[in-house]
């Protein structure tokens, strides 16, 4: 019953419109109003302006109170739900029954165990063993150091950590001094941070998950003259930092990487095309789409001068975005269509009309048990090493 | 014959408190026996400790030459041991059979009981106690503090199978031969009556010896038949009482009426007209609900009249507010009679709860003068014999007659020129009355009126310069000074001469 | 009377319920399918059993926190408990039930025999709950048989489970009310001293609405891993406001001694159908929020009104 | 003269206590926090010292003005469940309002303040005049707040706080941290408000007994109104600080003091029912709660083992700050004599 085969959707409402929902966990940091910005704009563009209606559905941090609301979507007669899930299994069952009723799920970022969902997503990526490796190479495989870790009891957390322990595990001479909780925010992050810093000044290189900025701050209210190597997540305020000659001479080197918010454009166009009959539907055992992990070391950096990531630029100057703005909303290859306003405001780049995906878009990502599949096993070489390489031996 | 109950020695302490420090008494069998003291003598806390609801820290109670040592309300009733508390015990959204029933209501083992058989097996109780008028299914809330004082006496009587501790059973009960011939009833048939009331006549009617504390210890047992009153309360205070004879005063009336009323109305006034001169303390009598509460209210500032005026020196005033009623000219300070709900400030100090009207402020932020506040208020505490030494203390730590003194210092550091006070003394020691009683004539001959109602005659008798009396929302008499006697009050207060016979049987 | 009786007996939220459920149903006709009845009744079991349990203790005068800790934590252990089958997910509901009653009997020890201020104590228990929810699931995960992931979630009969567990505990209340330990637990919320001097044994009393508090939020973690099909160690979290909206929705009086179970119940059943009214008659759920601040407003002064006219009819 | 002196002066049957639970309660916190700092020496020899101390100091100094807040609203037999959202609101608005710039910032924070005070006086108003219980008429109300910050922002929060904030927060002034030095200012003036003025007394007085302080002619209704409006805009203050020290606000900036701002009123020694408490209470319970936070994440104790002894903490504190503790320390003391 539960494998029941899928019927191409293929009803629009009334006014001959797709009726898509985008669904998110909550809004109120830069990284989910920017991704959802993203969806929003590229749904105003043309032609989706004319044939596609989006509705915007924040689910808070309860999953039960997105069940709901999938649910409340799917009664409405939804064709796709774009969605952030706030959870990798407890929106199974509801997914499920959505995929049955012909719904097509995208989910960005974070992902759903479903196999009839798509997930779109950078976390089987190796964000967590890359930039430990970035890190140990660049303390030369010694020194004391802290895990600014995300929200507590979160699986991506857990993933992102537990990829970043396979490597420090490696290093007898990398000594964990503190590990903390910053929920992905730089309030937090600077927070916690100064209070492991009163115990341990003699810090030599932070691992941080979102949140980065603010251990920048911390670092430099408690000591301004001196910073440490860092790995942290995409923020504008880090990139600028990285690329400071000053805070580098104080000793601040390290890597960007993490979640890039352009990947909730690519759920959506990828789904858009599969709705309008542009592109087949996958089988459900190869619905895990990775998103490529940004990385951008301090001699990466590159100012842009317009709205867009032209000429390979990915940060942007310090009058435009706030320090907390998420870089990596943009793919000049992927997602042409959009510019620092639809971004920021949501709002459409005038004279822009979609553009086809290229063909060959699709890679899909390695199962990982409890994140993208249930019942499945892990492949060996899980934690492999896929864009840096060790440059000190254990 | 033995003792039905001995207690030996018995002590309590609340922290550094020290409640009861070494009781002895004797009941026996069938004997109504009194328990006499000023308040904070602890007679409530030997009522706690006998009941089971407190334990005491030393001594001992035997019960038919047996130690016992009841740790709560029920196990007292395992022991025979039953008690009707001053404070009304019943739950007021629940039947009468459920409060006569509880802690058991349903007497079901596996299946509650139903409805109609818990309203059986009360009524059972009710006829037992010979109770008449109130259904076993009627909600407390709906009845009459009368008769909820006998729900109350009801249940304490069906538990009593040795002791029956009656705590002021007759202060919301009209008149007292129901509760006397239940109280003969049970003490026939072997059952001890350990009972505490105020009004000595009653104690002196049913009861046959009388124990008197004092500090929290026993001064003695009497029988009652060879002591006179004087003695009794010499026990109680550890001196001869001042039994001042009326003081002469002269005649007010013709002095300038500082608060009139016209044809004042409200629920349940029908039109009151007063007049309240400089220098005068102007008495309220009236038996329990005749509108009485609601007139000091009004002046209060608590309670909206319906219609009819209030002149406040000369004027005509809405009072809207407590607030409104202090800041009128001259000032209205009422002094309510609920002390704990409606009076202190139990977390304060003595001296911030007398300076709360009036604070000792200094600059423009209004910082409290702590030096400036502990003098005014010593000022006020010395006028209503307060002693200075318990300016530091929290009021909820002081005694009730302490706690008294407290809230009367603070009307008169309102600078109010009225004051209103109902029932002034009620639950206050006889020491603590004097000290009242010279504070209202001290306030009055400096030029101040006062307004107030008692619920003991012999007061009105003593401290009127004249008395209204009130009855069903009128003032029925008028007397002046030289015609007040506790006869003339009592006639007044059962409503006019016609109308007397009527009266009681509503009452009852 | 009939006024304070339905506002008592939660028929006053009943019929509020069905009229939302009328207009819900009229503007999404696909409402009244069985699915969707079904899965309305298993979103919302969690929250009603929760606010069930916040019952008893804000009944007797008391308020209970630790609602967020004790459901994070049982929903943990319930994720770790590998048991299979009807049976395992009888013995999984015994842990969970076992741990539920040893939290709600600290809370209760603490609050009756320690004398600690309820919401301050409670407060305490909730934090300490987290922790050691976090100690025993480090993510959500874990995993939930399929038997309590769909027979408990599926029907009986035609009759969700969901349904049925409410009307049990709804039966169940109406049982306890009638009894001793129900008449004494109303009583110490009217008047614990009254009720101490009438010879009702109040610590007691405070101690067992503790442990039927306890209870009761493990059932609703125990149903919420089975609907949600997984364990988290936040899953307390959303609950801890909303469980107190539904006891105020149902017109329970916060201070005690009025108010009832199944009117709670309804209470919580409510604010769940509330968010798919408001998504369906299409607002922005931006405002969903203030629309649920303002029913809790006026749903408390609806049932003050309520008190307020009995009272005028109680003096007259 | 009163001829009736010599009666008045009998001895009183019960003896008062002279040690104020309160100051006990208070000294006991400071003496903990003092322990704790100097304790954490044996855990990392780079703590215990100044440098940590500032740490603290500077760390807890927006819980102390969202806990002074809530202490009133508590004083006055409330609990006031808006501080998130308000704390949200303030943050939202100064980031609006400011854009980045200084200008106009001496009428923006005023304008701040006033606005998140009305707030308050709603929420008051519904207690005091519409008789809700404060728990559901501050959730209602924190709701409805953070309802419409979301509304208002569609979800970003845009702008930023003034850069003359930014300094303040930054900045020191002989090795101390302004915003610590607003802290011990803010501290000096609400605890000569909350204990040593008129307004304060009254305070006490309707949180002790709201029926009595009406009959004693105080304003019940307005005075409780007006701890409602003053928790608000505290917690608004903390808000425009906290966007400052990160440097933009977000929607949900204030979930993390909710329930610490509870925690450090009661840890504080505060009654929970009101009528009893003091802001040098509270400004402890805020201390020890922050150092005990920042000393475990020092030792490096895990999450779940951090949360448990914070709750631990919490817990211990009550029951150390039992009446019956104080009663039985003060009949030792009293022993002697």
């Amino acid at each position: 019953m539960l494998a029941a085969g899928m019927q191409p959707a293929e009803a629009k409402t009334e006014d001959g419109k797709w009726l898509i929902y985008l669904s998110l966990s909550y809004s109120g940091n830069s990284w989910q109003s920017e991704a959802a910005n993203i969806v929003k704009a590229l749904a105003k563009t043309p032609p989706y302006d004319e044939t596609v209606e989006l509705v915007e559905v924040i689910s808070g941090t309860d999953p039960q109170s997105q069940i709901s609301d999938y649910e409340s979507m799917i009664a409405n007669g939804a064709d796709g739900i774009v969605s952030f899930p706030i959870s990798s299994n407890a929106l199974n069952r509801t997914v499920r029954h959505g995929c049955e009723q012909g719904v097509l799920f995208f989910m960005y970022d974070a992902t759903v165990t479903e196999q009839c969902a798509y997930n779109v997503s950078y976390i089987t990526s190796g964000f967590g063993e890359n930039t430990a490796q970035a890190l140990v190479n660049e303390l030369g495989g010694e020194g004391k150091i802290f895990l600014s870790r995300g929200v507590p009891g979160n699986s991506v957390d857990e993933r992102h950590t537990n990829g970043a322990m396979h490597i420090f595990n490696q290093y007898p001479g990398i000594e964990i001094a503190a590990e903390y909780y910053s929920n992905w925010d730089d309030r937090t992050t600077q927070q916690e941070t100064s209070k492991a810093l009163a115990a341990h000044p003699d810090v030599d290189g932070i691992w941080a998950q979102a949140g980065e900025y603010g251990a920048i701050q911390a670092l430099l209210q408690a000591d301004e003259n001196r910073l440490v190597p860092m790995t942290g997540e995409n923020s504008n305020g880090f990139r600028l930092a990285l690329a400071n000659e000053e805070y580098q001479a104080k000793g601040l080197s390290g890597v960007s990487a993490g979640s890039p918010p352009a990947q909730s454009g690519l759920a959506f166009k990828l789904m858009m095309e599969m709705l309008e009959g542009e592109r087949d539907e996958l089988p459900e055992d190869q619905r895990n789409i990775q998103y490529p992990l940004p990385w951008v070391t301090a001699d990466d950096v590159k100012l842009c001068e317009g709205d867009t990531f032209e000429d390979g630029c990915n940060t942007f100057p310090g009058d435009k975005v706030p320090s907390s703005f998420v870089t990596e909303v943009f793919n000049p290859e992927l997602l042409p269509e959009l510019s620092l306003a639809s971004a920021l405001e949501g709002t459409p780049t005038p004279g822009a009309t979609i553009q086809p995906l290229p063909a060959g878009v699709i890679e899909n990502a390695p199962n990982e048990p409890g994140i993208n599949c249930r019942n499945c096993d892990a492949p060996e070489n899980l934690y492999e090493l896929t864009t840096v390489e060790p440059t000190v031996s254990p | 014959m033995t003792e039905r109950i001995n207690i030996s020695n018995l002590s309590k302490r609340y922290g550094a408190t020290v409640a009861l420090s070494g009781v002895d008494m004797g009941i026996w069998p069938g004997e109504v026996h009194a328990v006499l003291g000023e308040n904070g003598a602890g007679k409530s806390t030997l009522v706690k400790i006998l009941s089971g609801v407190v334990s005491s820290n030393a001594g001992s109670i035997s019960l038919d030459e047996e130690i016992i040592r009841p740790s709560s309300i029920i196990e007292a009733r395992r022991w025979g041991i039953a008690t009707a508390f001053q404070e009304l015990s019943l739950i007021p959204n629940m039947t009468v059979a459920e409060n006569l029933l509880l802690p058991r209501a349903s007497s079901g083992r596996f299946w509650p009981e139903s409805k109609a058989s818990i309203f059986e097996r009360a009524n059972e109780v009710l006829i037992e106690w010979e109770i008449d008028d109130i259904s076993s299914q009627s909600i407390v809330a709906d009845l009459t503090l009368a008769q909820r004082q006998r729900i109350e006496l009801v249940r304490a009587l069906s538990h009593a199978h040795c002791l029956l501790i009656l705590d002021e059973p007759t202060a919301a009960l009209p008149d007292t031969s129901w509760l006397f011939r239940q109280i003969r009833h049970v003490t026939s048939q072997g059952v001890s009556v350990l009972y505490i009331s105020h009004r000595l006549n009653e104690v002196r009617e049913i009861c046959q010896r009388a124990t008197i504390l004092r500090n929290g210890a026993t001064m003695g047992t009497v029988d009652l038949e060879g002591v006179d009153d004087e003695d009794i309360f010499s026990m109680m205070v550890g001196h001869e009482s001042s039994h001042k004879n009326k003081a002469s005063q002269e005649n007010a009336t013709n002095k300038e009426v500082l608060l009139e009323t016209d044809q004042l109305a409200s629920k349940m006034l029908k039109g009151i007209n007063l007049k309240l001169h400089a220098g005068e303390i102007l008495g309220v009598a009236g038996l329990e609900g005749q509108g009485q509460q609601e007139l000091f209210r009004i002046f209060g500032g608590l309670h909206k009249p319906k219609s009819g005026e209030i002149k406040v020196g000369n004027k005509v005033t809405s009072l809207n507010s407590p607030r409104q009623a202090l800041r009128v000219n001259p000032g209205i300070a009422f002094v309510p009679e609920e002390r704990k709900t409606e009076g202190i400030f139990p977390s304060l100090s003595a001296a911030a709860n007398i300076s709360i009207p009036n604070f000792a402020t200094t600059g423009w932020a209004k910082i409290v003068n702590g030096r400036l506040e502990r003098h005014l208020a010593a000022e006020a505490a010395s006028q209503v014999g307060l002693s200075t030494r318990y300016l530091d203390f929290e009021v909820g730590n002081l005694s009730g007659g302490n706690q008294q003194k407290v809230l009367l210092a603070r009307a008169l550091m309102t600078g109010a020129k009225i004051l209103v006070l109902f029932d002034p003394t009620r639950g206050v020691d006889v020491g603590t009355k004097q000290s009242i009683y010279a504070m209202m004539r001290h306030f009055v001959d400096q030029g101040g009126a006062i307004i107030f109602y008692s619920s003991e005659l012999s007061e009105l008798v003593q401290l009127s310069s004249r008395c209204l009396v009130v009855y069903d929302g009128l003032i029925t008499d008028d007397v002046a000074a030289n015609e007040i006697s506790e006869e003339r009050l009592l006639a007044s207060a059962h409503g006019p001469v016609n109308a007397r016979k009527e009266s009681i049987q509503e009452a009852v | 009377m009939t006024i304070k009786k339905m506002a008592d007996s939660g028929l006053m939220i009943m019929v509020i319920y069905l009229i939302i459920f009328a207009i819900y149903a009229a503007v999404q006709p696909s409402a009244l399918s069985a699915y969707s009845i079904q899965g309305l009744f298993n979103n919302s079991l969690p929250l009603m059993l929760a606010a069930a349990g916040a019952t008893f203790v804000i009944l007797q005068g008391g308020f209970d926190l630790s609602v967020a800790g004790t459901i994070s934590l049982v929903n943990s252990i319930v994720a770790v408990l590998q048991f299979d089958g009807a049976i395992g997910a009888v013995g999984i509901l015994g842990i969970a039930l076992t741990v539920g009653i040893l939290v709600g009997a600290i809370n209760g020890f603490v609050v009756a025999y320690l004398k600690i201020q309820a919401i301050a104590a409670t407060l305490a228990t909730m934090i300490i709950c987290q922790g050691i929810a976090l100690l025993i699931l480090r993510a959500p995960g874990g995993y939930v048989s399929d038997f309590m992931a769909y027979e408990l979630t599926g029907s009986v009969l035609e009759v969700p489970v969901s349904i049925i567990v409410a009307f049990l505990v709804a039966m169940l209340w109406f049982v306890f009310r009638r009894t001793n330990a129900g008449r004494n637990l109303l009583a110490i919320g009217q008047d614990a001293k009254a009720s101490e001097l009438s010879g009702i044994d109040v610590a007691r009393t405070k101690f067992f609405s503790f442990i039927w508090a306890g209870a009761f939020y493990a059932l609703a973690a125990y149903f919420l891993a089975a609907q949600t099909s997984t364990g988290s160690p936040s899953a307390g979290e959303p609950f801890l406001l909303l469980t107190f909206a539904a006891v105020a929705l149902g017109g329970t009086a916060f201070g005690g001694g009025r108010g009832g179970v199944t009117a709670s119940l309804l209470g919580a059943a409510t604010l769940v159908l509330m968010q798919k009214f408001l998504f369906s008659i299409g607002v922005s759920s931006f405002y969903t929020g203030m629309v649920q601040g303002l029913i809790m407003i006026l749903a408390v002064l609806f049932s003050g009104a309520v008190q307020f006219v009995v009272d005028k009819r109680n003096i007259t | 003269m009163n001829p009736f002196y010599s009666v008045t002066d009998k001895q009183d049957t019960r003896q008062a206590q002279r040690l104020n639970s309160t100051t006990i309660a208070v000294l006991t916190i400071y003496g903990l926090v003092v322990l704790m700092i100097f304790g954490s020496r044996l855990v990392s020899p780079s703590l215990g010292g100044i440098s940590q101390l500032m740490n603290v100091l500077y760390l807890s100094s927006f819980l102390v003005i969202c806990a002074f807040g809530q202490g009133l609203v508590i004083l006055v037999r409330g609990l006031d469940l808006s501080v998130a959202s308000m704390i949200t609101l303030g943050g939202v608005l100064s980031t609006t309002f400011m854009q980045g710039t200084n200008e106009g910032l001496y009428f923006i924070i005023p304008g701040i303040l006033l606005i998140s005070a009305l707030v308050g006086v709603i929420s008051g108003l519904g207690v005091t005049h519409l008789s809700i219980p404060p728990f559901i008429m501050t959730m209602a109300m924190g709701l409805i707040v953070y309802s419409v910050c979301l509304g208002f922002t569609e979800g970003t929060p845009r702008g930023f706080p003034a850069p003359m904030l930014n300094a303040f927060m930054q900045n020191k002034v002989l090795g101390v941290a302004l915003p610590i030095l607003l802290m011990l200012v803010f501290i000096l003036i609400f605890t000569i408000l909350q204990s040593y003025s008129a307004f304060g007394r009254k305070l006490n007085a309707v949180g002790n007994n709201p029926d009595a302080a009406n009959i004693a002619g105080i304003a019940v209704k307005r005075m409780t109104i007006s701890a409602y409006a003053i928790s608000a805009a505290c917690s608004a203050l903390a808000g425009v600080l906290l966007a400052a020290y990160a440097n933009g606000a977000t929607l949900r900036m204030g979930d993390d003091y909710l329930l610490p701002s509870i925690a450090a009123v009661v840890v504080g020694g505060s009654s929970i029912l009101g009528g009893r408490g003091s802001f040098l209470g509270t400004v402890g319970g805020a201390l020890l709660l922050t150092t005990l936070s920042s000393m475990l994440s020092a030792l490096g104790v895990g999450q779940g083992w951090k949360t448990i002894l914070e709750g631990i903490v919490i817990l211990v504190a009550l029951i150390m700050l039992r009446e019956q503790i104080f009663t039985g320390l003060q009949s030792m003391l009293k022993k002697p004599n």
